[in-house]
């Protein structure tokens, strides 16, 4: 039955995260860890591994905590809520499910305790198209005797310099279709040939080029096939998509809140500001629009959840992530007045890390044609009773 | 969190649809504002058939003709209804939504003998209207000043009321009056009568809206005798009677805005699939935002439902069910007339025209939403009380 | 030298139409007129003519007032204003313009008079697809001995029943290019095979069906060359346009007025409407978008008067236009409250006819792609000095 | 009615890109907010170019250094400025902008002959700084606290100033102070004085934007000991004299931003045609409504300049202009972002990042706007003040 309320163990795992992030993550730590070389809290992330986090969707076979991935989303939404800094999103979300979903069962009984352990792992999809169309995927990925040479560029690989690991989307042919001969590569990120250098971006967030010249990987470091990379692809476009939008949505909702604080206690010419109508009203649109991105999250969150199929419903979420995130972002700035340009406020935080996250896993043009080329595809409701 | 339907009404849903490949033609979307005689009486015919089913008022009680749905299978009711557009579920839109519950609540056992089975079994005399705007008081209610003068065992009504819809189809009205005009603040002293709309003394003047539209009524009342058994509840408590009422139209009314916004979606896309307009840049991004809107609709909406089947108070969810549906009437309807174009400018209230595209929807839905807006509380209404009560920000002017 | 004032002539011309509308074409003439069967009314009509008005840009050699483009401009803007129901643009902007810039001296001297005098025109252009792209018309003229047969069927054609000749856009040739091989017609409306049926709009503003069943047309009631027709279509789509701009814009500007009006004297909960933020941001709004949109049509209508080529800047012109009129209706009516939505009040009025406007010459989508053709043809100011 | 430029401007736009090849790289597009040293070294290089050239402060009379530019010229030198984005043309902005024509106006004869000279020859010492707003004193101007009292010969200045730009490049600043404390109403008893920013107990506290930017400073003052002889005007009439300097400010800004938005569109334009975005469908409509809306702002501004040059008061003009260049700054900064995509996260201080498209231009106006459309009075501001005086509603708020 359709249910908008969460479990006792949800709402507690809700609240552990929220405590915890509140004292270990106020805003002048995410200022301070901007400008921080590695980007990240060591310590913080020795502790989100000792209180289960980073394994918290993973089965108990392989040490985690066998919550479901709804229970992730909690996560995210809330590490989106205090702009958490941490490599949590690229080990977690961006390698260890999809180890999970299609690693063998070596490969899971290898590499899953390590990261629930704390190692970090990210992934280098992206080139220099900077979309997620497969027909973007240049990277080579040429047969050997014993593996596989890897040599191309990855572009805005989060956190590559201090994960250990990669996951890495080549091409080890050319199909008709741009999504054939595709593999997704283990690989050791201080394996010789491989390249890191930071790109300065303006949330200071760790993101890096990473360029590939002729590394070698073995032949037992395929995630799945070798030439079916792209539905681990696919599967990320879902299942991290959602997880992204739920950082998105605590974001915004975040921003809402402290907006609306903002606009309840300065007083101009005697007065809250938030009793003028054109504060008062822009401040209830973004709150008809965050309460629709929540919900639609929940919504997309739910479904994969019990692994219904849904790559329209995450399509929308993560259009509304975008667009509500910015525009909340925006109105947030522009109702604190000039005082919301400088960063001595939290909005500016948050509208500073909305475009990478736009950007991530899919831009708005990008979700918005798969979501009509499901709507051409689709015989209507009313032509089908 | 979980977003599946249950089996209960997920057959209800199944039996709703085969109901309407029985009983109403596919390949037309009924025309629900029943502009024309013919439509209204076709409307009234299907409400029968409706309350054959115990649909016609789904969540009354069995003693009382209805099924006692829960609020998830109304909600699932209401949603098909604005899908397929089944004409007649509304019959009136008062009696089935307000004035047989508040009749039920605080009514007399006769009113309730006389007029809940009325209602309930979709008759002629089970058409409410209701009567609370006047020309002073339309935000501002309470200043309501249509006279109600109580003469030996009846009232003698004596006023003029204005935005009534459905008064030319109807057989009573509900009707707001002022029985202490001495009362110290404008509040007290108002009461709530059952009028017949056949009293003699009753003058009905259409408004019709700019594209000709007949919906809503100026009505007088001229030395109208009301009998006094037709006090609804009691005297000079109707401001109380009538926020109770109130409540009764908020939660669910986003349900058949929901289905009416998908079927007319759909349209839209078929016919732009069929015309090629689906491969045009302005039109390809903008459908998915509107299908992005319409799902967004979707979890608001059944968000509310899920509130109230739990029990807890609503208070700025319906007013953010109705701003958002506002937006997406602008933006549907706006793209809409894109898909459509130079068609656009056929009469809206052609059903049939060799000219209009999609029945004339579109245009309708355009042309209409502004009106039906403001009638149900202006958008910016709805975001005065979302701003105080959901972010606790002060009164705003 | 830029001036954005007017010469005296032309402020008093525009006033003389002002006093001239507002005695003859109130609002209740603009409903009556919309259910009448001609949708129009032939008195005022004789009145235009008797005043000149028809000849106001036609040579005196041809029984004009000899006047200037942007007076025909002056006229439109206040026939917007008033929503003037009359043929008048079908006749004078549609058809009397290309016939003045496209037509050999002897139709000049034959039909130009007529048409000061009275006499009622129309063009008969748009086709099935309601779109104004060459490829659209398929109407087809078969060249046979003595002139051409014309079969085919147009919609909107404006006042078809009235005019006594229509401008019929066919195709004589297919080449490679849909701009080649249509010639442009001038058909006695009651010739032969002519069948016209009134679509019945919204607006009431006389749109027409007109059937063409093998209608013979002379060689010498051809505007222009049998085959580069489409050219008097492109200077339409320039001349006209700007025109229907300047209805537009007047009508626009007439919402502005008349819901500020209202705003101010609108009292509810004790003080005017108008005092709220949210309504008086939305006026703001509006008059910012309005303002544009008229200073917009002078400077397009102020090119085109010295023949100035300035395809992009019409095309702007009309988006803006479709844009700004829309939008100032709905807010228009959303500011009058439930009484806006009433036949009583004149905004339905104006919100009623937008929408033929807004199709007619051209719809957004179609001005915008003008623009970015034009966009991608260029080579931009920094690059090339 | 007329929209072309007569020969004396024409000449002047050609004059204008004739130096631009000769002084700027073309292929850059040169970094107007000055954050970095070697930035406002370069700037200052180019102002004294300018100042060779006349241009830097055109508008003024030739025997203060200026060209005598008429209204128009001057439009035309502020559009090629933005469009060509060259430095050094603001100097601060404040001296040239309404510091020097205020001293012009009301200043006493040793101001006009030290001063002037300074600013129109772009001189170091001829950049200055405006001390307008207080922390509790910023739509509410007057509310303003700092104060100066007069001992002896010289005033003594107590107090702190907020949101003042370039203060850390100026040599003097432009101060509101409060000389009488006790005056009735709190628009009298305000002073202003030239404050040399060298003098002691000047302390600069820069304010960051949350993206890293300098261009604001808190500027503290104690105990600093300002002559006599900088007091500007008459004691006690600074309300008064701070209104006649806003007016300096209001009519050409727009053309400096028509100029700038051009340039970064068109810059758009050519990253989308090379890299082929134009032809995506969610870029190309939207790029023709950017095109239409600098169009637009393009008659505003030049109608507003016209009105000027015709000596027609201006009171909505430059609010609507300057609400409008809001409107377009958010427009043009999302569809640039569009374009740019993922590399819209490169940190937008950066020029030269090979990461960094259109030269960090997108990112630089995405964040930027929204800080400057407050500093300039918010987009609600501008709205109030056209509601009342274009439309004549009453006060809202």
């Amino acid at each position: 039955m359709v249910d908008f309320g969460w479990s006792k163990s949800q709402a507690l795992l809700r609240k552990s995260i929220q405590e915890f992030l509140k004292k270990e993550c106020p805003s002048d730590r995410v200022r301070e860890l901007a400008v921080d070389a590695r980007g990240y809290d060591p310590k913080l992330w020795d502790q989100l591994a000792e209180l289960g986090y980073l394994g918290l969707a993973v089965p108990e076979a392989y040490e985690g905590m066998g919550g479901e991935y709804i229970e992730l989303m909690i996560f995210m939404e809330e590490a989106g809520r205090k702009l958490l800094p941490s490599p949590f999103f690229a080990t977690v979300v961006l390698c260890a499910l999809p180890i999970m979903q299609f690693g063998s069962d070596e490969q899971k009984q290898k590499l899953l305790p390590a990261i629930v352990d704390g190692q970090i792992w990210t992934l280098a999809l992206m080139e220099a198209a900077a979309d997620y169309g497969p027909e973007h995927i240049e990277m080579s990925a040429v047969k050997e005797s014993n593996g596989y040479v890897l040599s191309g560029t990855k572009l805005f690989v989060p956190f590559a310099n201090a994960a250990e690991n990669f996951l890495v989307v080549a091409r080890t042919g050319n199909g008709n279709d741009p999504r054939e001969g595709i593999g997704v590569f283990i690989v050791d990120a201080n394996a010789p040939g491989i390249q890191k250098t930071m790109i300065p971006t303006g949330a200071g967030n760790q993101q890096y080029e990473v360029i590939f010249e002729n590394v070698q990987v073995s032949d037992t470091d395929i995630l799945g096939q070798s030439d079916t990379g792209w539905e681990i692809v696919e599967y990320l476009l879902q299942y991290a998509t959602v997880l992204k939008c739920a950082e998105m949505s605590g974001g915004a909702q975040a921003v809402l809140d402290l907006t609306s604080r903002y606009a309840r206690e300065r007083i101009q010419f005697g007065k809250p500001i938030g009793s003028l109508q054109a504060i008062q009203h822009k401040l209830a649109n973004d709150f008809i629009w965050v309460e629709g991105l929540k919900n639609l999250v929940y919504e997309a969150a739910s479904l994969l959840n019990i692994g219904e199929p849904c790559k329209t419903l995450v399509s929308m979420a993560k259009v509304k992530a975008n667009t509500v995130y910015e525009q909340m972002c925006i109105d947030g700035i522009t109702i604190h007045g000039a005082i919301g340009f400088t960063e001595e406020m939290d909005v500016g935080l948050y509208h500073l890390r909305t475009k990478s996250m736009e950007f991530d896993l899919g831009g708005s043009e990008f979700h918005r044609e798969r979501i009509v080329a499901e709507l051409e595809d689709q015989v209507p409701l009313f032509m089908s009773i | 969190m979980d977003f599946q339907f249950g089996e209960k009404e997920r057959k209800l849903r199944e039996e709703i649809r085969q109901f309407v490949k029985e009983n109403l033609p596919l390949d037309q979307v009924p025309y629900l504002e029943e502009h024309y005689d013919e439509e209204w009486a076709f409307a009234m015919s299907m409400a029968k058939k409706l309350s054959e089913k115990k649909w016609l008022t789904i969540n009354w009680p069995e003693e009382y003709g209805g099924m006692g749905a829960s609020d998830w299978e109304q909600a699932v009711y209401l949603e098909e209804v604005g899908y397929w557009g089944i004409p007649g579920y509304g019959m009136g839109v008062s009696g089935i939504r307000w004035v047989g519950p508040s009749i039920m609540l605080y009514g007399s056992e006769e009113l309730k003998k006389k007029h809940l089975p009325l209602i309930s079994s979709g008759e002629a005399d089970g058409v409410w209207c209701t009567g609370y705007s006047e020309p002073d008081a339309g935000s501002d209610f309470a200043n309501l000043s249509t006279r109600a003068e109580k003469k030996g065992d009846e009232y003698i009504v004596n006023g003029q009321k204005v935005w009534i819809s459905a008064a030319h189809r109807s057989r009573w009205c509900w009707l707001a009056v002022r029985t202490d005009p001495d009362a110290p603040r404008k509040h007290d002293g108002i009461s709530l009568l059952a009028v017949d709309m056949k009293s003699e003394g009753v003058t009905i003047r259409p408004i019709k809206s700019f594209f000709g539209l007949h919906i809503f009524n100026e009505v007088f009342f001229d030395n109208v005798r009301v009998p006094e058994t037709n006090l609804v509840g009691i005297e000079d408590d109707g401001w109380r009677q009538v926020m109770l009422s109130l409540a009764f139209e908020r939660g669910n009314q986003a349900l058949v805005a929901l289905g009416e916004s998908k079927r007319l979606f759909d349209e839209m896309v078929q016919y732009a699939k069929e015309t090629g307009a689906i491969k045009r840049p302005a039109i390809r991004q903008k459908l998915a935002d509107v299908a992005i809107e319409i799902e967004t609709l979707k979890v608001l909406a059944y968000e509310t439902v899920w509130k109230m089947s739990k029990g807890k108070k609503v208070r700025w969810e319906p007013p953010r069910d109705k701003a958002f549906r506002d937006m997406i009437n602008d933006q549907l309807s706006k793209i809409g007339t894109e898909i459509i174009g130079a068609y656009t400018q056929v009469d809206p209230l052609l059903v049939d025209s060799k000219w209009s595209k999609i029945q004339g929807r579109v245009e309708r839905l355009y042309y209409r939403w502004t009106g039906y807006a403001s009638a149900g509380g202006t958008t910016d209404n709805q975001r005065n009380i979302i701003g105080r009560s959901a972010l606790q920000l002060p009164k705003a002017y």
